[in-house]
């Protein structure tokens, strides 16, 4: 019994909901634990500490992707971790976002001439933030998800408009 | 006024409780552990970081619901009410003033607590139905808990029922408020009640069902969206109703020493509210500062510490009591 | 000292007849026999060494078409290496010396996979960090991507990855039908032996707990820890095979973020291989960039300033610190508590500030350079260090309190996860793991470099192996390196602060191994160089992956809780083991 | 020197566990430590690198002579300098082409740069939704500084 089964997809009344959702979605992001290299103590760990605390936006980890919205990719990828990272990105439910962080994630970074090693996790799953860096601050993290919800809420309001 | 409408009014009013208090508690651990850790939790949305709340449940709300695949269908789907209901249901028996008490059935402790040993049932449901490994492990554990600490919490609320003469809370609380609070004669009772309240609401140092570091998030592995959101508020609202149990039996309830009934009038249920809140207080504390007991350590806490203590505590209790009324019966 | 005459006499006595023994250059005593009499020649020389530190092959190919393994076995009574080579045809067997020394247990997987041997006589011949399909990537070759490639946004039509790429698109991931069945297991990467062995395919360890006879006779059943858990701490996989809670037999399953840095190494100048080797071990760069540019030095016969010298051990304790900050914390966290790993968290925080200030990152330095270091610490990072120092005992008498003081945690950790001495000199384990087993082996005390004979420290051991005795050494560690940092602030002599290099650094033929005490243990860095400004190769020793084996023969018979607590305690980082 | 680890501890139930609270207690009541970002910075120190920034002169010309050696100093080959030389030996730098996203932010071109033309920058703000942002263009269709020395001179 969706709503836009009923008023359609294109009605104010929808596409106002949509954008508080989406208000709720871009203020309430919680990343999944699952830090794969040298990023991860950046943007997972220390970004939990005391020092960042990201937990002021709304911003904290869980264990599990089935509780995540956002996946931070935070090291390289290669043919083992391929699979997995695609399947924990299967396992989340959507609406679902990637954050590729730092050199490895985007491009492959530093290994990128080792044929083991998958140039950009982009290649696998789809990303809507990219961070630069190796590894980036904490606060580029965060200013990544500051990125992250404008766009989520950008997209409503492109809806909107139209 | 049609009696069915006041039923119905009731209920929406306990249901309206229950989901404040379990949101107010989510909000207070993440500003009580932040704080506690140097940090300061939520704070960029709302006053204080309170919209946050607003947020993460709308977000639930309208996030994709999973199904694993091979779950058992029906009792996935089940399972996270049989967590919700039950601890929605014990408001209905919390006596938050002298007038404000849903229901008041003269045997309430005794309904309060087989009601709090429902949604163990449910967590075990709800392990089971993932066919999740790390879940699993999460529902037996969940069971072996439940028959560890249901007995000794039982004996601990014992005491009281005894000074009281009766089993109705309201009326434990209005006979504290004659004499002195329970928690004085029966300090073993107290502390052993906040023990196996902790383990009943599986907070550290006895969270053996979810566990986040050995089993992930344990019963609640696989499930997402608004089922998790429903155990994840169960869970608080437990924890309100072990605090407001707490106080019922041993810290006078809504009754502060001194005033009378009448001259508190309607602050009984701020000063009823605020008690429970500075006992969750506490266990928020010792919830991010201790380590967790292994599984067998917690068993054996269970059955070879509070089950014997609970045991002999209960039987001198009752001996000095009957000596005491011998005494004065004598003089 | 140990005598080549010593040596000749317990090979006489085992009748193996070595091609030559002699030192040679930097690396001392080397002993060249045949792939025929390795195994004996382990088995007279097992009484003598107690460890077996490093295997590591090279791709002697061009030169006279021959592949060269190289053992390093260690006494540590004497403190004294012996290098052990033999040579294999490309493609040949290599026999496993696991019933001499557990540690080459992993080791020899990857040698085996990374040269395109087979291996026989293993218990657990699988591929380690590759998978079957993939070429032995440290074969000269074997070519890596050129730049173009690498930055192209399709990949060519021959690239290893794209095959699996475009499955992974097209299907997406569905799980295996019966995830029990290891054979559905994306795990299984290959076999290296030239038969399948038999026995189960996971777990496969040497260890095994029997069924307790009092307990209920259930069934076992096979758990997947990580790669995503949250307290693998990285891109672990351990396979457990479960009764109840309890685990019968183990296996740990790495690889996960294997990432060639030392086929890299081959393609990077000499001052470019600490910006790999930093993420390596990305918790204590500063350490394994030490080891390069020692082991550069070495090679190239730089002399290096005093003061460079003072500020590289200043450096590697202040990173140290910052690294068993990042493991005290955690291992709590792995025990249920939360606060004490926040707090170590900030605690880290001002020496990574420190670190900042310093190198101008927090975590990848790149600021250990042959010859010295890129540039002089500054006032303001004196002045920072000193504020630090003032409350940092007390810090960690508090963090001591916080979390060990308290009951529960000595229940968890007392008694668990015991590590003998026996399995700590066998399987290679060194730093704090061995020294929590009572091995009283230090590097910076026993071989010390850099600076560090100037300073004067304690090398805390126990003897229990628990989890209880690691936290007990490590705490002490941080608190030698808060007295070495104070030393180095009072004592810094004057000069320069690196030495004058040209800009391109031609390291002469030949080849060398320096071990640093790196905070993990020994992690040492073997080159081979071949005159050109590029190393030939270059052998990075994770001391991790050492005392990864140690944790997986330690698994069996844990709770699944105190398991949990016990991986935490070996203190991983991935980046190194898989490198 | 070696030391020996002191012996276990002897448990005292449950003062260990008071032990432990009473740290709980002292760090509740300490102040918090947080930079609270988007409003408060962390003052970042001179050494800080972060993505490669061009210098530029007072007068806005810059200073890169296209002389390519960062980029061959550069491990990743990030840097590709499209450079043009005339038949008067003047340089035009069609594009100065950076691949940000993957590059490591070693400081090894600051280092090998003979001129002082680039520098690590201070801002770590990078975070981009567009994969077309992974590289930049830091300099497009300007003439290299050794091209604008060499007119002077010849003026």
């Amino acid at each position: 019994m969706a709503l836009d089964s009923v008023v359609g997809e294109n009605s104010i009344v929808f596409l106002k909901s949509e954008q508080f959702f989406d208000w709720a979605r871009g203020r309430s992001l919680w990343y999944m634990a699952f830090g794969i290299a040298c990023c991860s103590l950046e943007g997972l760990i220390a970004a939990a500490g005391p020092r960042f605390d990201f937990d002021r936006h709304g911003i904290f980890y869980r264990g599990v992707p089935r509780h995540s919205d956002v996946m931070i990719v935070a090291g390289t990828v290669n043919r083992k971790m391929a699979v997995i990272v695609k399947r924990l990105y299967e396992m989340m439910p959507e609406p679902r976002y990637v954050i590729s962080m730092g050199a490895c994630a985007n491009a492959g970074g530093p290994f990128r001439e080792y044929p083991n090693v998958v140039t950009g996790v982009d290649k696998i799953i789809p990303v809507d933030i990219y961070i630069p860096g190796c590894p980036p601050r904490p606060e580029s993290v965060q200013y990544g998800f500051l990125q992250l919800r404008k766009k989520i809420n950008d997209e409503a309001k492109a809806r909107l408009d139209k | 006024m049609n009696p069915w409408l006041v039923a119905l009014l009731r209920a929406l009013l306990i249901l309206l409780v229950m989901l404040l208090n379990g949101a107010m508690a989510i909000y207070m651990l993440r500003k009580v552990l932040g704080h506690a850790h140097l940090r300061l939790g939520p704070t960029e949305l709302g006053p204080a970081g309170l919209a946050q709340l607003l947020a993460d449940i709308v977000k639930l709300l309208v996030k994709e619901d999973r199904h694993p695949n091979r779950s058992d269908r029906w009792l996935y789907i089940i399972a996270p009410f049989i967590v919700f209901v039950p601890s929605f249901m014990t408001f209905a028996f919390i006596p938050f003033s002298n007038k404000l008490v849903a229901a008041n059935p003269d045997l309430s402790l005794l309904m309060m607590l087989a009601f709090m040993s429902i949604p163990p049932l449910g967590i075990f449901a709800a392990g089971w139905a993932s066919r999740s490994k790390f879940a699993t492990i999460g529902a037996v554990r969940a069971v072996g808990g439940m028959i560890t600490y249901e007995i000794p919490l039982l004996l601990s609320a014992l005491p009281p029922v005894m000074l009281a003469g009766s089993m109705n809370l309201q009326a434990i609380v209005v006979s504290q408020s004659t004499s002195i609070w329970y928690v004085l004669p029966c300090l073993p009772s107290f502390i052993m009640f906040l023990i196996c309240a902790q383990m009943e609401t599986s907070q550290t140092p006895f969270d053996m069902t979810e566990a986040d570091q050995e089993l992930v998030a344990g019963f609640a592995t696989e499930y997402s969206a608004m089922r998790f959101g429903f155990m994840y508020l169960a869970e608080f609202a437990e924890n309100f109703v072990m605090a407001a149990l707490a106080v019922t039996l041993f810290l006078g309830g809504w009754t502060l020493p001194g005033i009378s009934a009448a001259a508190l009038g309607p602050f009984a249920v701020l000063v009823f509210v605020a008690k429970c809140y500075i006992l969750i207080f506490l266990f928020m504390m010792i919830r991010g500062t201790y380590s967790r007991y292994r599984v067998d350590h917690y068993m054996e806490v269970g059955w070879k510490r509070l089950l014997p203590i609970s045991v002999v505590w209960i039987m001198v209790f009752a001996a000095a009591l009957r000596v005491i009324a011998m005494l004065k019966g004598g003089a | 000292m140990i005598s080549s005459d010593y040596i000749t006499k317990l090979l006489h006595k085992a009748s193996v007849a070595p091609i030559s023994l002699e030192e040679e250059g930097h690396l001392g005593l080397v002993l060249r026999i045949e792939v025929d009499d390795l195994l004996a020649t382990f088995k007279a020389l097992r009484s003598s060494f107690e460890q077996l530190i490093d295997l590591l092959g090279a791709d002697l190919l061009e030169r006279d078409n021959s592949i060269e393994i190289t053992y390093r076995l260690r006494s540590l009574g004497e403190n004294d290496d012996l290098v052990i080579k033999v040579k294999l045809a490309p493609g040949a067997t290599l026999p496993s010396v696991t019933d001499s020394y557990l540690s080459a247990l992993l080791p020899e997987r990857e040698a085996c996979e990374m040269f395109g041997l087979k291996l026989s006589g293993h218990p657990n011949p699988k591929y380690l960090l590759l998978s079957e399909g993939i070429p032995p990537m440290l074969l000269k070759s074997v070519p890596i991507r050129s730049h173009e490639e690498a930055q192209a946004a399709e990949l060519p039509s021959d690239d290893l990855s794209l095959q699996m790429l475009n499955d992974l698109n097209e299907r997406g991931i569905e799980p295996p039908e019966d995830p029990d069945d290891p054979l559905q297991n994306y795990l299984f990467a290959g076999w290296l032996s030239p038969e399948p062995p038999e026995g189960p395919l996971v777990p496969r360890n040497i260890r095994r707990v029997s069924d307790n006879p009092e307990a209920l006779a259930t069934d076992h059943y096979l758990l997947q820890m990580g790669p995503q858990h949250p307290s693998t701490h990285g891109v672990l996989n351990v396979a457990c095979e479960m009764d109840g809670e309890t685990i019968i037999s183990s296996e740990v399953h790495v690889g996960n973020l294997h990432r060639g840095i030392e086929k890299l190494a081959e393609n990077r100048r000499y001052n470019q291989l600490a910006t790999l080797v930093d993420r390596g071990d990305y918790v204590g760069g500063c350490n394994t960039e030490l080891a390069v540019a020692l082991s550069v030095e070495q090679l190239a016969g730089i002399e290096v300033p005093e003061r460079a010298s003072w500020i590289r051990v200043m450096m590697a304790e202040i990173n140290r610190l910052a690294s068993h900050y990042i493991w005290f914390g955690p291992s709590g966290l792995d025990s249920g508590a939360m606060g004490i790993f926040l707090f170590c968290l900030y605690d880290r925080e001002l020496w990574l500030d420190v670190l900042e200030e310093i190198t101008g990152q927090r975590m990848m330095f790149n600021y250990v350079r042959p010859g010295g270091v890129v540039a002089d610490i500054t006032p303001r990072s004196i002045a920072m260090i000193e504020d630090i120092l003032k409350i940092a005992d007390s810090r960690l008498d508090e963090h001591y309190e916080a979390l060990m003081a308290s009951e529960i945690y000595q229940q968890r950790a007392c008694g668990v996860g015991v590590v003998s001495k026996e399995d700590a000199l066998s399987l290679g384990a060194t730093g704090f793991v061995a020294r929590a087993s009572g091995v009283d082996w230090d590097l910076r005390r026993d071989r010390p470099y850099a600076a560090y004979d100037k300073m004067d420290f304690d090398v805390m051991v126990a003897d229990t192996g628990d989890i209880w005795a690691r936290m007990v050494c490590r705490l002490d560690e941080m608190r030698q390196s808060l007295r070495i940092i104070r030393q180095c602030l009072d004592g810094m002599p004057k000069g320069d602060f690196t030495a004058k290099l040209p800009r391109v650094l031609r390291v002469p033929e030949g080849e060398c191994y320096v071990p640093v005490e790196s905070t993990r243990g020994e992690m040492g860095v073997h080159i081979y160089s071949d005159g050109t400004d590029k190393p030939y190769r270059m052998r990075y020793r994770p001391p991790t992956l050492y005392s990864l084996m140690t944790a997986d023969l330690t698994l069996p018979g844990l709770f699944l809780a105190d398991a949990i607590v016990t991986l935490g305690s070996f203190d991983f980082c991935f980046g190194e083991i898989d490198r | 020197m070696m030391t020996q680890a002191p012996p276990r501890p002897q448990s005292k139930w449950p003062f260990g566990l008071f032990r432990a609270a009473r740290i709980a207690a002292k760090n509740l009541f300490r102040h918090n430590v947080v930079i609270q970002y988007p409003k408060e910075r962390y003052n970042q120190p001179k050494r800080s690198r972060w993505a490669v920034e061009q210098i530029f002169a007072d007068d806005g010309s810059i200073k890169c002579t296209a002389c390519k050696i960062c980029e061959q100093s550069c491990p990743d080959h990030c840097i590709e300098i499209d450079v043009e030389t005339r038949q008067d030996k003047t340089k035009f730098i069609h594009s100065w082409h950076y691949e940000r996203a993957a590059c490591m932010m070693c400081g090894l071109c600051v280092e090998a740069c003979p001129f002082g033309a680039i520098r690590m920058g201070h801002d770590y703000e990078l975070a981009h939704r567009e994969p077309g942002l992974k590289s930049i263009d830091l300099l497009t269709e300007v003439e290299a500084a050794g091209a604008r020395k060499k007119e002077a001179e010849d003026a």
